[in-house]
Formats: structure tokens, C-alpha cells, sequence
């Protein structure tokens, strides 16, 4: 087990190592940068704010500091106006967000994380929950009605863009039945529609794939064996069938929580809510370096680390397999 | 043997001729042809593929229909909704305005005008808010989006199926290798790279060739090829170890006769069934794209750019339905029918017959 | 069944830290369309940041929210020397900073100077230009070859007065004074930060719980892409002027779901552009204000005119000419838009008038372009119009191009370009024409005109004009408003001669406000400040109804029925 | 009455090819401590008739298109979904061919025995285990105690079959289904379980119906042995007489296959040639006939019913119940009494 991590620890730097490079040096070479406006600033300007983030150095020497705390010279100051230092990712530094000028990277996340996590678990809960019932209610009933309707269910919350759902939701349980707050962000009343317009295709491919994998299950051996047993329907379904068949959900948890965590730029933009999602697209927009960065790494990181989680459960599911292969 | 068995047989009962005959030819049925046979017999899945190519062929032939101009604006009009009685021909002519279209595609056109003059299908499914109609941009939107499916799919199919391949064929140090080079690839988030990848490529002039369309497709075929080339190997690692394959090599097979005889066909059905899984997501990216405003180049329309454009239909002031509606309807249709069409295909191409359901 | 507790304790501690967060809702709360990018004065000037700025500082003078006429602020009372070259401001004596210090001219000074500083990297600095060897200690020249403050002319004789000497006379400097970039920062508190977080004061200075401001509100908190809470300040000289104790401003960008917190209560005011497909849909009720509100801003296409056939401009002109101006504001922007053929908004501005445009017939346009030798057999070589992403850049891109080619002949291709791409390719003059627009820094014809100059880097078509430069010059330095006008016309008149870009339209203000909002204005730059704003009482509320005519549909009037009074409306005609 | 009696059994599969008459006409005895053996090729409908008695067939897309199975009188066939319950495991156990794949992968062993306990006697966990270890114990299984927390692929494929056997006998059955139990072993351990079914059989009095395709292992164990062939049985006898004299072409083919340490070099081991037919087709003759060393023309246009060999009443004593559906039985009797014999060269047909 320890060493499993360990090695997982290593890639995992390693990645998060090429990833952050990759999407460096991706980013500068986009067109035009974090300063560029409408309103053109006069050139002494645009040099001055360049200086104060370091934009004015040579590309290595923007990256090596971004990198780590190197201390690569600094400008004099100046009744308060000066350059701005900072300590570099590896001291868990993300730096000044650009567009955000009041704002560190880490002011940014610290604000929008907890949202957004809330909102996201929010979502998986919801999608879990009605996804694998779902699922289970189409093995139980097999190519009955229920099984029909809840495909027919599932492909349409798959194939709907969630902005559709969402724009019905709203009209739905706002206006039509004025039961929930149309956006914003507070309560947890504000959670439900963003929450069920995330989880909604959620919900759908888990209930799929616990339709399949339940399907798979129940034509095995060992559930014809503990019928023969004589167990009644509910074990052998959510017992014995669930357990093999919830496994291949379980896989496809890792990315997807990953996914649903980080947000919906859609969704938040929809609800008026203030998670991370919006910033995977907007820092990229705005050409916002730092923070894109940031984002970037959290991304990758909790795909990691959601990655290692669904693998060490999935040993404690599947006793089978050894860790060291997962 | 089978001179042996001839000579028992050669009696004069016909009927077990007939039945030998019969025999024979099934066991030499090949994969594709049993795999056809079933997918006959599965009935919502041939009605599937009948619909999925008709709407391939409608979209084809899209130009030559008699349908009103995608994009010709009739601004001073309120959006109609749809028009349930046929409407009456004629009450507007039809203009030939459109984007740059092939020569193709402009042939078609004049064979529309030879065979349907100035007559065009009424607003059948209403007109969106510039007065446009919307059948015909849903047909012409279709073109689009099927085509940006299929081509990113092609291209995720052609690289995951290689690199997938080569991962499970080669196997070991570099197998573990790869696959790690796609979790790192995997951790990339999708927005991100799509909208680098667009701004960095929608400056360069120069590569004429590469049009806006044709890097979307590559981006997003680029972002689809991890989870294929995952799929496959996994199947070219455990084909590796399959009995078969071991026999072929101990017959002193080549590798690439292994890999064309063996483990293509038998990794084809994956591949087919992922590939049905991929359109849609395709189809879907699409739509979140053009919601970012980087999907496909105005005045061209997609179903993607179609759905962005309900969101605005949908206010307490007025809900035009039609236009949220009927996009909707479009893409979860497809996806409807390539989902069944997926599921026909896996149970035809798995020799396990699918069973489902508990018994009493 | 671990999972799912684990689960169920995620969202019960996600959920605790986000409700932590919610407040009850402000006596007052509008949108403000984005985040504002900061709250340093020195640093923004655009209407979001500027409404949130108003509210939070305040500076010599102020501008009368309906006739932009100016008010005392931090100032109760200023001279100006004949000539127009000295100001002398006396400051409100016991004035208080949101801390407690005292407000003094001093202030004022080292704020000028932090914008004059060239590592502050504002871009308003040049809004001092004019101030005695401002421009010599920007660009850090001065006796001995450094810069010296000294011989800046700007100057604190004593704690409450406060000189301007100016090197040329400008007739809009107080107007400058009002705008944002010159409101005053408690450098105390910024050099405080700096002192203890050398790595990020630059925000942290900004922060809730460090800014000091001097102006009707404080900064209560803020979260971004949410909301900026606004609480009165109890400091404030005029507090008992000011009418909401609290006020949110909302970062919404989507419009559809800003309506639909307006709808349901969420909020009280918001502006925006509202989708053509609903402007119908609102133009009846009595909260949507539209129309008779201009805005100074235009909408226009930049030509870039160092590339064949668009160097020549009969060709730029023959564009121009063929676009119908009424179609686009009529049928496709449907929201009181006004058409434009000259690049100062509404063709009037004070006491500013546009030349005539030129006469808008096809054949003429068909005439200049024959004359520059193109025609129906030898069409316009294929250009592109470049755009950013958005419906309505696209949809009048389309009609445009549609026009082009139905009437001139010409092949038009499109490029949706994203934000920074659009911006990067036209800094580049990478472009043939691309869609643009421009938004007045103060009521002035030459905030327009001003682009064009040479030197301009918001120039950005290549286009050259030595007569128009020194026109443009010498409109800077004149006094005389009526001579004045006269020079600005002569340059516009080169401008419409040579058509560097085509003009098309004026925004319009389209405020959904809540009827029971008072102190609020539409006016031609969207600015709004917030110390002005007030509840009215059904009385009142009632009255103003009984003064609209038309049949307006009434809508439901949110707020105390009493009213959330402010005196400030009361005392006075403001 | 009988313990338990199949009753024309009548099984499809609704294939993608069409139907399939999987089992057709299968009827059956079984009394109390018996031996039943069910034998016949894989796809001879042994495995479905034997899964049907406890209505185990999947559907879809299997049906079971008519018969009884009368289980105390009572017909299982039309039993609640409730009572099936009741009597699967209770009263009729099954032990499947696979010990690889009948075991759930992913419970521990011990979970799988108790819940047995805990459904069908509502005993609690503890006591449950304590039971459930006694009969680990019984099989034969070491370290029984640590054996309950082992998940399946920890067991050897006989130790997977000792628990299964294990399972299955917990609350005593009065009837084991064994489902060519002990196939997929290798052949020491084969014997292990045989002889430890039989143990067992006479400690508890179960009856127990033995499917397998191997005749030379059902003759250790059977009493009775019924040969089934496409769907349908072809001959029922005492083991004793089949073994003597096998009445069907087919049985005596199977017969020739089993390998046998008495046979001599020159007795070659054989093998029936061809293979089974395609049961979605319509078979108008004898199923085996396209494989049969005996063929007639009649074969292959009529059906042979399934025939008591006794002409008489008073032969029913000699022959037992005993069964063949062939119409030349005489000729493969007579042949399978002369080793190596050719069939009758005399009858041919012209």
C-alpha cells in the first residue's frame, strides 16, 4: 500500500510537472496577453504593468520563477508601486491573478472552491443516488416499461445540453411553480436546480452503466447460484449483482467527479453561481496566465487524487486485484 | 475423414444432404456475416441504422430540398411558430443565399431551382428570431454537426486505434509508458486546451489549408483518441494472451498477420461501439463550444449553434418552444438511435448473446 | 455505505462554509453586468468599476447625476484663474477618511502623484498631462535627469487647499477631475501593506478588511463573480444623504438569468443589452427605460487602410454608403439604437455639432467605387470581416456582408474571432475590416475624435492624417467653446472624407428599473452614482406615474412603502 | 409418490436465429436417497432440464412452454416467486459445474455460506457462522475458521467445490441438483468430491440428481441414468444395464468414448463423428440419425418414441422401467455385446 503511493507520488509530480510545462508555455504562445484591451493603454503603461508581473523577462527565466521561489533579481519600488515577488508553485504559490487585480490565485480558489464543491457534491449525491436506482430498477424489471422509460430517461439526460436543462428547470420550478430561488448562491434551496442540471447526465450514463454492468452480473454464475440458494430478489440484486455490477461506475467516477467538482462554466453562469468552473474558461479567455495555471494544476490534481481514491476502492471492492495493478 | 463420413452419408435419405449442406455453410459464416444476420433480427436497431442513414442521405442531398434559405434574414417578422396546416406554396420565393458552398454542393442548388423553381417548404417547424426558418437550419445544422461527429470520431478512432494498439502489441516498459503519457493527457482540462488550441491556430494565416472547421474537428478527434486507445489496448492485451492467438504464433504466424487475422476483427467491435458512443459527445462538445462562441464560423449553422440559441428563447416573458424544442429533439433523437444502434452492434458482434433480467 | 456518508458529510461541510457567505439581502441590489476587474481608481475606468468606485470614494468634485454639471465633493469650493491655468480647491474642513484620519489636500497630492508614477502603470496618467511638468516626471525627465516631484504643479499650501497649476488650459479639466481615475487612496494603508506583505499588498491593500475609503460607502465584502457589498459609511461628511445602508452590486453576465433575478426580486436595476427577440416584450412595462436615453458610445467597423483596395478611400466610402443604418437598429437591435453616420454619437455633443455625412444613395456608392476602378466584372477582391464572439456582433456582421454583396459586388468572408484574438489581430493590423466600438471617457466630441490621431495606439487602422493630427491639437488648447466646436468639425469633416472606419450605430442605455428607484438618471455614459440613490415613497412613487403618460404597464414596486429616503434628493434639484 | 417427478418438460430459447427446442418432453423420477443421472453431450439439454426443476432457466430468453415439476405434489412450475424461494436451497439445492465461476468474486466464502442460514432459517449471524464453519468442516475443507474470510480466488478449484457442496447441503435438502459438479476439476479431485457426495448422501438420505456427460463417472455413483440427446431423453435404465447393454446408438457411442483402463491397446477409444444438430431447425427424424452407425431410411422420416423395452407386463420385472427411443435398440444391444462389432451388414437397406 505505501508504496503504491509512493509511486503514485512520483507520477503523480511527474505529471503535474509536465502538465503545469505544457500548459505554460501553450498559453504564451496563444495570441495576445493578459494586458491586451480595448481601450489600448499608452506604451510606457503596458511596459510598466508587463515589469510589475515579470512579463518583460526571457520566457526560462518567467518559467523558472514561476517554478519555484528562485529569487531572480527585483525591481526598486517606489512610494508603493513596485514589482510584485512571489514564492512559486512549489511553495504554494500560485502568484497575482491578472485579471482579477485584487485577487491571488490562491484568493481566487480558496473563494470559489468551497462552492464549488458543495455544488458538485451536491450533484454526485443526486446522481448517484437516482443513477444507480435507476439502474437498478431496469434489472429488476427487465425490457418492461420501466426499463424503456428509464433508457429513454437516460439517453435524453445524456443527449439534452445541460444549458437546455438547465433553462428548463428554470421556467419549470421557478416560474411555473414558484418553489426554488432562480439563481444565486447561499442556501441550500440555491443548490437543488444548478445541482440536478449537473448531475443530470451524471445520472444518466451512471444509470446506464449500472444498467449494464447489472445485466452482465445477473447473467453470471454466482448470482444463478445464490438463486438457487433461494435468496430472495433484493439480495441477489443489491448484494450479490449490484457489487460486481457497480465497478465499471466506480471507474468512470474518478474522471467524472473530477468533472462535476471543478464546476460548469455553463451551469454556474446559468445559476449565477460563483464556483471554479467559470475560471477554466474565463482565465483561458482572458488570457489571466496565473490563474489559468492554477486551475490547471488543481485540475490535475484532483484527477489524481480522485484517480488513486477510485483505485484503492475498487481493490476494497474487487479483492482480486491487487493494488499494484489497479 | 471426411471421405469416410461421405461414403456413410451417401444414402439416399435427401433430407440429411439438405440439412449437411446447411450445416457446412453456418460453420463457415465469418464474423461480420453472422454479426449482420443478428443485427437483421434486432429489430430497433435496424430501424436505427435505416434512420440514421436517412438523415445521413437528408443531409447529403440538403441543397437540392426544397428548403427555404438557412440564413436569409426576414428581420421585420416576429419568430412564426410552427405551422401545423401545409402551408399554402409560394407565399415567399425562395433566395438562393447561403455561405461559401462546394461546387458540389452548388450544383445541387441549380438542381433545386431546375426542379423545384421558386417553390419551398413553408415554416414548418416556425422561424427563429431573425425571421429565419428553422427546418431548413436544422437540415442545413445537421450537415454540420454529422459531419464534425463522424470526422472527429474518425480521427479519435485512427489514433486511439493505433496508439492503443501499439501500447497493448508492444506491451511491457513502453506499454506502461504510454499509458501513462495518456493519464497525463487525461488531466489536461478539455476547455483548456481547446480554446489554446483554437486561438493558436485561428492566427496562423498562413496554413490556408487547415479552414477553422478542420481544426475543430482535429482538436476535439485529438481530445476523444485517450479514452479509445485505453479501450483497445485493454482488448489487444487480453486478445494477446487469448488461446487462439498464442496458436497462431505457435504456428509461426507473422505479428502482422496476427494483427490483421486476429486482432482487428475482434477488437473491431469495441472500436464500432465506442465509436457510437463517440458522435454524441462529439455532437455535444460542439454545442458547448458554440455556447463559448468557438464552434463553427457564422453564417454556418450546427445543431450545437442551434441549441445555444434556445437558451435565449426560454425567458418568463415568452417561451418560444420551437426553439428549444426542436434542436433538442434533433440531437437527443441521433443519440437515441446511435445508442440502440451501439447496443444492436455490441450484441451483435459479442459471440455472448446478451441475457439480462433475474429469473423467478 | 462509507462512500456515501462520506458524501453526505462533503456537502454538509461545503454547504456550511457557502452559507457562511449568505447574507440577508441589501436594501438595495442591481446588477453590475461583470466583475469589476479592481477597485484601484488608478488602475480602471469602465462603468462597472466605475459605479462600485463612486460609492466608495470620492473625489474634488462630483458630477450632477443628470446634467453631468459639477457638484462639490471632497472640494466644498474652488477658483480658477482667468487665464484657466490655476485651480485652487478648499477642502470641507473636518473631513474623515473611512478610518478615522483626517482628509487632508495632502491626500490628494500623493494620490495624484501615484498616478503620475510609471510603476503604478495607470493608464489615465496622461488625464494630468496638462498639469505644470506632469509629463516630464512621467516620463521621469527632470532637472538632473531624474524625476522631481517638485516641479510638478501640484501643490498642498496648507491641510485643506490644494493648488493646480496647468502648463496649457484646458476647457474639460474639472470634468477630468470627476471621472474615477483621480479620486483619492488612503496611501497609508497601501504603504502599511506593503510593509507586511511585501509578495501581493497590491491586493491586499483592496482587501474588506484593509481599504480605507473616503466616499458615501465602505467595502463590506466581496466574492468574485458574485457579488460586492457596499455598507454606508458612517464617516462620510454627507452621510445623512445617503439613503441605503447597504447596497450589492452583481457580477451577472448572463442576461437571461439576470432577468430572471430581476423578475423574481433579486434585484432592483439592471442595464445591459436585452436580446431583440424580448425588447418588444418589455417595451410596454413601466420599469424598462429605453429610448429617449443616448449613450455615449459608438459602434463602428475599422478599416485597415495600409492594404489595397481598402487604401484608397472611395473605396472605404463607397462601404460606407451602401450600409443601411436604419435596418440594423431597427430590425435587427429593435432597442432604440440610433443609427450613426458620423463618429460623434447623435451627431450632437454640448455645443458640438457633426458635419454632414455624406448623402447615403447606392448609386453613389456604386459611382465611388467605379471611380476606384472597381465594378460588377471586376468585383472587389474576397476581404474578411473579423469580429468577436457574440450573436449580435454576428448577426450584423451577416447583414453587412449581405449588403456588400448584393449591392457592391463583393465576396465577404467572416472570422469569429475570440476576445484577445479579435483584439490581438486588430493591434496587429492584422485585419481587413473588424467590428469595434468605443466608449466616451468624459462628454466630450474629442473623446471620439481623439482615436484617430496618429499617435493613437486605439488608432489601430493605419490611417495618417497630418491636418487631422494638428486640427486635433490645436482643439486641445482653445479656450473658446464655440471656436472650439468649430476645429473639432473641421477634423471630424477629414474623418468623413476619408472614412478610416464606418460608423453604424449608438448604443442606448436599456435599464430595467425598479419604479420605486429614485436618483437615478439615464444619462449618455451609463454613470450612475450611488449616493444618490433613493427609495421613493408610494406618494411619490404614485406621482411620478400620474406624470408618465402613455398607458404603461405598472409593474409591482418593490421596497418600503414609506420609502428609503434620502435627503440629498430632496435638498436641491438634483 | 415420488419425491420429485418431471412431467413432459417442455423448454425454448428464443434465439436471434429463431426458436430453440432446447429440452422437449422431459420427464423424470426421483425417490428419496436415489442417484438420478442426467447424461449427454454439452448442448444435449441436461444442463437446462436439470435448472428448469428450480425454474433457474433465464428469461427471456428462455420459456418454458409446458410440463410440471411436482415437488411434494406441489408444481414448482406454478409456485410463487415466494415459495420458490423457499424451496430453493431449503428443500432442493444445486451445486453448479463451474466451482470457478459459481462462487461471487468478490464476497468473502463465509458471507456466501451464512446468508443461507440467514434467509432460510432466520438464524443471526453468529450462530449462522458457527454452523456454516462446522460444515466447511464437513466437506473436508482445512482451517475451516480461516477459510470463511478467504474470498473464492484464494480456494483451489476443489476447495471451490467443497464449499459449494457445502452451501448447498446446509439446511439439509431432500434433493441435490449437481450440475456436472465436478468437471472443471482434475480428475484426483473429481473422485475427492464424488466420494464425498456419496458420504454424504448416505449421512443425510438426499436424493441426488447427478448431471454430467462423463458415463464412466456416472457409473460410480448413479442408481438410475436417463440419456438425453437434442432436448430430448433417449434412454432411461438402472446404471447396471446401461453399462451392460446400452439400447441407443447414441448411448453406446458415449460409451465407447470413456476412456477405461480395462480396454486393451487394440481397442481403440472412440469418438462419435459429427456433431450435434442445430436445434433451431426442425428435425423431422431421430436427431442422432446424420450420426448414427445404425441409420435406417425410418430414421430420418419418423420420430422414434421413447419406448418401454417391455413387451409385457410381466417383462417390466426383467427390463425395469427401463427405456430407449430407437428403433434398431436390438441391433445396437446385440452390437454393444460384441466389442468391436460392426453393425449388421445384413439389414442394410438396398
Amino acid at each position: 500500500m505505501i508504496g503504491f503511493l509512493l509511486r503514485r507520488a512520483l507520477w503523480f509530480a511527474f505529471t503535474l510537472w509536465a502538465v503545469a510545462t505544457l500548459a505554460f508555455f501553450l498559453m504564451r504562445a496563444a495570441p495576445g496577453g493578459p494586458f491586451t484591451a480595448e481601450r489600448s493603454v499608452p506604451p510606457s503603461v503596458e511596459l510598466a504593468l508587463r515589469a510589475r508581473y515579470h512579463l518583460d523577462w526571457p520566457m526560462w527565466k518567467q518559467y523558472l520563477s514561476y517554478i519555484g521561489p528562485l529569487e531572480l533579481g527585483s525591481r526598486g519600488a517606489f512610494t508603493g508601486d513596485g514589482t510584485q515577488t512571489f514564492g512559486g508553485v512549489l511553495a504554494g504559490d500560485f502568484g497575482p491573478s491578472f485579471k482579477y487585480r485584487d485577487f491571488s490565485v490562491n484568493d481566487v480558489l480558496a473563494q470559489s472552491l468551497p462552492v464549488s464543491l458543495g455544488l458538485g457534491l451536491t450533484a454526485l449525491f443526486f446522481a448517484i443516488v437516482i443513477g444507480v436506482s435507476a439502474g437498478v430498477l431496469c434489472a429488476l424489471y427487465p425490457r418492461g416499461k420501466i426499463d424503456f422509460g428509464v433508457r429513454l430517461l437516460a439517453t435524453a439526460g445524456v443527449a439534452i445540453p445541460n444549458f437546455v436543462l438547465a433553462s428548463m428547470l428554470i421556467l419549470l420550478f421557478v416560474f411555473l411553480l414558484p418553489l426554488l430561488p432562480v439563481a444565486g448562491w447561499g442556501t441550500l434551496q440555491h443548490s437543488i436546480l444548478p445541482a440536478a442540471a449537473l448531475g443530470a447526465p451524471v445520472a444518466a450514463y451512471i444509470a446506464r452503466l449500472v444498467r449494464a454492468g447489472l445485466f452482465d452480473a445477473l447473467a453470471q454464475d454466482y448470482v444463478r447460484t445464490a438463486i438457487a440458494k433461494g435468496m430472495p430478489t433484493h439480495i441477489v440484486v443489491l448484494r450479490h449483482a449490484l457489487r460486481a455490477g457497480i465497478l465499471p461506475v466506480v471507474s468512470y467516477l474518478g474522471p467524472a467527479t473530477a468533472a462535476i467538482l471543478t464546476g460548469s462554466l455553463v451551469i454556474e453562469k446559468i445559476f449565477f453561481i460563483p464556483g471554479t468552473g467559470q475560471h477554466f474558461v474565463n482565465s483561458a479567455l482572458n488570457r489571466d496566465y496565473t490563474l489559468a495555471m492554477g486551475v490547471t494544476i488543481l485540475y490535475t490534481g484532483l484527477v489524481f487524487f480522485l484517480n488513486t481514491v477510485v483505485d484503492v476502492i475498487y481493490t476494497l471492492l474487487d479483492p482480486r486485484i491487487p493494488l499494484e495493478e489497479a | 475423414m471426411s471421405a469416410e463420413l461421405r461414403q456413410r452419408w451417401d444414402l439416399p435419405g435427401a433430407p440429411m444432404e439438405a440439412m449437411l449442406v446447411k450445416l457446412d455453410r453456418q460453420r463457415g459464416q465469418s464474423l461480420w456475416k453472422i454479426a449482420a444476420q443478428r443485427l437483421r433480427a434486432d429489430r430497433a436497431a435496424r430501424f436505427s441504422l435505416w434512420f440514421l442513414l436517412f438523415l445521413c442521405g437528408a443531409s447529403l442531398i440538403a441543397p437540392a430540398l426544397p428548403l427555404p434559405s438557412p440564413i436569409a434574414m426576414h428581420v421585420d417578422l416576429e419568430p412564426l411558430g410552427p405551422q401545423v396546416s401545409w402551408p399554402t406554396a409560394g407565399t415567399r420565393k425562395f433566395e438562393r443565399e447561403y455561405w461559401r458552398l462546394s461546387a458540389l454542393d452548388e450544383q445541387l442548388v441549380s438542381l433545386r431551382q431546375l426542379a423545384f423553381k421558386e417553390w419551398q417548404t413553408g415554416p414548418i417547424l416556425g422561424t427563429d428570431s431573425k425571421g429565419r426558418d428553422l427546418l431548413s437550419r436544422l437540415v442545413w445544422g445537421s450537415r454540420t454537426s454529422l459531419f464534425v461527429a463522424l470526422a472527429a470520431a474518425v480521427t479519435s478512432l485512427v489514433i486511439g486505434v493505433l496508439y492503443g494498439a501499439l501500447a497493448g502489441l508492444c506491451g511491457g516498459r513502453i506499454d506502461r509508458l504510454m499509458m501513462r503519457v495518456v493519464d497525463g493527457l487525461y488531466a489536461l482540462p478539455f476547455t483548456f486546451v481547446v480554446i489554446f488550441v483554437l486561438g493558436l491556430l485561428s492566427t496562423t494565416k498562413s496554413v490556408a489549408g487547415i479552414s477553422r472547421e478542420a481544426v475543430f474537428i482535429l482538436a476535439i478527434g485529438a481530445l476523444y483518441w485517450l479514452t479509445m486507445a485505453r479501450v483497445v489496448r485493454g482488448q489487444v492485451l487480453s486478445l494477446k494472451q487469448a488461446e487462439f492467438v498464442l496458436a497462431a504464433r505457435a504456428q509461426g504466424a507473422s505479428t502482422a498477420w496476427i494483427l490483421f487475422k486476429h486482432v482487428v476483427p475482434n477488437v473491431a467491435s469495441v472500436v464500432i461501439v465506442y465509436l457510437t458512443l463517440t458522435v454524441p459527445s462529439v455532437i455535444l462538445s460542439e454545442a458547448f463550444l458554440s455556447f463559448l462562441g468557438l464552434g463553427v464560423e457564422a453564417p454556418k449553422v450546427s445543431w450545437g449553434v442551434l441549441a445555444v440559441e434556445a437558451i435565449e428563447a426560454a425567458s418568463p416573458l415568452r417561451v418560444y418552444w420551437w426553439l428549444i424544442l426542436f434542436p433538442s429533439l434533433a440531437i437527443a433523437v441521433v443519440l437515441l438511435a446511435l445508442n440502440i444502434l451501439g447496443d444492436g452492434l455490441r450484441d451483435a458482434l459479442d459471440p455472448r448473446t446478451d441475457v439480462g433480467g433475474v429469473p423467478r | 455505505m462509507a462512500p456515501a456518508a462520506a458524501l453526505l458529510a462533503g456537502i454538509g461541510w461545503a454547504m456550511a462554509v457557502a452559507s457562511q457567505s449568505h447574507r440577508p439581502p441589501a436594501d438595495f441590489t442591481f446588477n453590475n453586468n461583470s466583475e469589476v476587474s479592481t477597485l484601484d481608481p488608478a488602475s480602471v475606468s469602465s462603468v462597472p468599476e466605475g459605479r462600485i468606485l463612486r460609492g466608495l470614494y470620492e473625489g474634488l468634485v462630483i458630477r450632477d447625476p443628470k446634467t453631468f454639471a459639477i457638484l462639490p465633493g471632497a472640494a466644498e469650493s474652488w477658483e480658477v484663474s482667468d487665464d484657466g491655468l490655476r485651480y485652487t480647491f478648499h477642502l470641507r474642513p473636518s473631513q474623515v477618511w473611512s478610518n478615522g484620519d483626517p482628509l487632508t489636500a495632502e491626500d490628494f497630492v500623493s494620490s495624484f502623484r501615484r498616478v503620475l508614477t510609471p510603476t503604478t502603470a495607470s493608464p489615465f496618467a496622461d488625464f494630468l498631462d496638462a498639469v505644470v511638468g506632469a509629463e516630464d516626471f512621467q516620463a521621469g525627465r527632470g532637472p538632473g535627469g531624474n524625476a522631481n516631484w517638485d516641479s510638478v504643479g501640484i501643490r498642498a499650501p496648507d491641510a485643506l487647499t490644494l493648488e493646480i497649476e496647468l502648463g496649457s488650459a484646458r476647457p474639460y479639466f474639472l470634468q477630468l477631475l470627476a471621472t474615477t481615475a483621480l479620486l483619492p487612496v488612503h496611501m497609508k494603508t497601501l504603504r502599511e501593506m506593503q510593509a507586511r506583505f511585501p509578495g501581493s499588498w497590491n491586493a491586499e491593500w483592496l482587501k474588506p478588511e484593509n481599504l480605507v475609503t473616503n466616499g458615501p460607502y465602505t467595502l463590506a465584502s466581496r466574492r468574485i463573480n458574485d457579488r460586492i457589498r457596499l455598507e454606508r459609511n458612517p464617516r462620510y461628511w454627507d452621510v445623512d444623504h445617503v439613503a441605503f445602508r447597504t447596497i450589492d452590486a452583481l457580477a451577472v453576465e448572463h442576461w437571461g438569468t439576470a432577468l430572471n433575478l430581476y423578475l423574481t426580486g433579486g434585484c432592483d436595476w439592471l442595464d445591459g443589452s436585452v436580446p431583440p427577440l424580448y425588447v418588444g416584450k418589455l417595451r410596454d412595462r413601466e420599469d424598462f427605460r429605453l429610448g429617449n436615453s443616448p449613450y455615449l458610445g459608438l459602434y463602428f467597423y475599422r478599416i485597415n487602410c495600409t492594404q489595397p483596395p481598402f487604401d484608397d478611400a472611395r473605396v472605404r466610402r463607397a462601404l460606407s454608403i451602401a450600409i443601411n443604418r436604419d435596418v440594423i437598429c431597427e430590425k435587427l437591435l429593435k432597442a432604440g439604437q440610433e443609427p450613426c453616420y458620423t463618429f460623434v454619437p447623435w451627431g450632437k455633443l454640448g455645443p458640438y455639432e457633426s458635419p454632414l455625412a455624406e448623402e447615403q444613395t447606392l448609386a453613389r456608392a456604386r459611382r465611388l467605387l467605379l471611380d476606384a476602378g472597381y465594378s460588377a466584372e471586376r468585383p472587389l477582391p474576397r476581404f474578411t470581416v473579423h469580429y468577436n464572439t457574440a450573436e449580435s456582433h454576428r448577426d450584423i456582421a451577416e447583414y453587412v456582408a449581405s449588403v456588400w454583396r448584393l449591392a457592391l459586388f463583393a465576396d465577404v468572408g467572416f472570422a469569429n474571432q475570440e476576445w484577445k484574438v479579435w483584439l490581438d489581430s486588430q493591434n496587429r493590423l492584422d485585419y481587413q475590416i473588424s467590428r469595434s466600438s468605443w466608449i466616451a471617457d468624459y462628454p466630450d466630441a474629442s473623446s471620439f475624435l481623439g482615436i484617430f490621431t496618429s499617435d493613437n495606439p486605439n488608432n489601430r487602422t493605419g490611417w495618417k492624417n497630418a491636418s487631422f493630427d494638428s486640427l486635433m491639437m490645436r482643439s486641445d488648447r482653445e479656450l473658446d467653446p464655440q471656436r472650439r466646436a468649430q476645429l473639432l468639425a473641421q477634423a471630424e469633416r477629414i474623418l468623413l472624407d476619408e472614412m478610416p472606419a464606418i460608423p453604424l450605430y449608438s448604443y442606448v442605455s436599456q435599464n430595467l428599473v425598479n419604479p420605486r428607484l429614485g436618483g437615478f438618471f439615464s444619462n449618455p455614459l451609463g454613470e450612475q452614482n450611488p449616493k444618490f440613490w433613493y427609495f421613493k415613497s408610494d406618494d411619490e412613487l404614485w406621482q411620478d406615474r400620474r406624470k408618465r403618460v402613455g398607458a404603461m404597464e405598472i409593474v409591482e414596486a418593490r421596497g418600503p412603502a414609506a420609502g428609503l429616503y434620502s435627503k440629498a434628493a430632496e435638498s436641491g434639484a438634483r | 409418490m415420488s419425491l420429485l417427478e418431471v412431467k413432459h418438460l417442455r423448454v425454448r430459447f428464443d434465439t436471434a436465429r429463431g426458436p430453440l427446442q432446447a429440452v422437449d418432453e422431459f420427464s423424470l423420477e426421483l425417490e428419496a436417497g436415489e442417484t438420478v443421472a442426467l447424461v449427454g453431450e454439452s448442448g444435449s439439454g441436461k444442463s437446462v432440464a436439470s435448472q428448469a426443476i428450480l425454474g433457474l432457466v433465464q428469461s427471456p430468453p428462455g420459456v418454458i412452454e409446458t410440463g410440471e415439476v411436482l415437488f411434494g405434489g406441489e408444481n414448482l412450475l406454478e409456485a410463487s416467486r415466494q415459495r420458490l424461494g423457499q424451496v430453493r436451497g431449503r428443500e432442493i439445492a444445486m451445486v453448479f459445474q463451474d466451482p470457478h465461476s459459481a462462487l461471487h468474486p468478490l464476497l468473502p466464502i463465509g458471507v456466501q455460506l451464512c446468508e443461507v442460514l440467514e434467509v432460510h432459517e432466520g438464524l443471526p449471524r453468529k450462530e449462522a457462522w458457527k454452523r456454516c464453519v462446522r460444515a466447511l468442516d464437513e466437506v473436508g475443507l482445512s482451517d475451516p475458521e480461516q477459510r470463511m474470510e478467504a474470498y473464492a480466488h484464494e480456494l483451489s478449484g476443489g476447495m471451490r467445490q467443497r464449499v459449494l457442496i457445502a452451501m448447498a447441503l446446509l439446511c439439509r435438502p431432500k434433493i441435490l441438483i449437481a450440475d456436472e459438479p465436478t468437471t472443471a476439476l482434475d480428475a484426483t479431485v473429481q473422485v475427492q468430491i464424488l466420494d464425498l457426495l456419496r458420504r454424504l448422501q448416505r449421512d443425510h438420505g438426499t436424493a441426488i440428481l447427478f448431471v454430467s456427460h462423463d458415463l464412466g463417472l456416472v457409473g460410480r455413483v448413479a442408481d438410475r441414468v436417463l440419456v438425453m440427446y437434442a432436448g430430448r431423453v433417449i434412454e432411461s435404465a438402472d446404471a447396471m444395464q446401461v453399462f451392460e447393454r446400452p439400447m441407443h446408438p447414441y448411448t453406446l457411442g458415449l460409451l465407447e468414448s470413456v476412456p477405461r483402463l480395462s480396454r486393451t491397446s487394440e481397442m481403440k477409444l472412440k469418438s462419435i463423428p459429427g456433431s450435434p444438430p442445430d436445434m433451431t431447425q426442425p428435425i423431422a427424424g431421430c436427431a442422432f440419425a446424420p450420426r448414427c452407425e445404425f441409420v435406417r431410411q425410418r430414421c430420418t422420416l419418423e420420430r422414434p418414441p421413447l419406448a418401454s423395452l417391455a413387451k409385457s407386463v410381466s417383462q417390466v420385472l426383467l427390463v425395469g422401467g427401463r427405456r430407449s427411443a430407437c428403433f434398431e435398440r436390438e441391433r445396437v444391444g446385440r452390437a454393444a455385446e460384441s466389442p468391436g462389432g460392426l453393425p449388421g451388414d445384413e439389414e442394410r437397406v438396398p
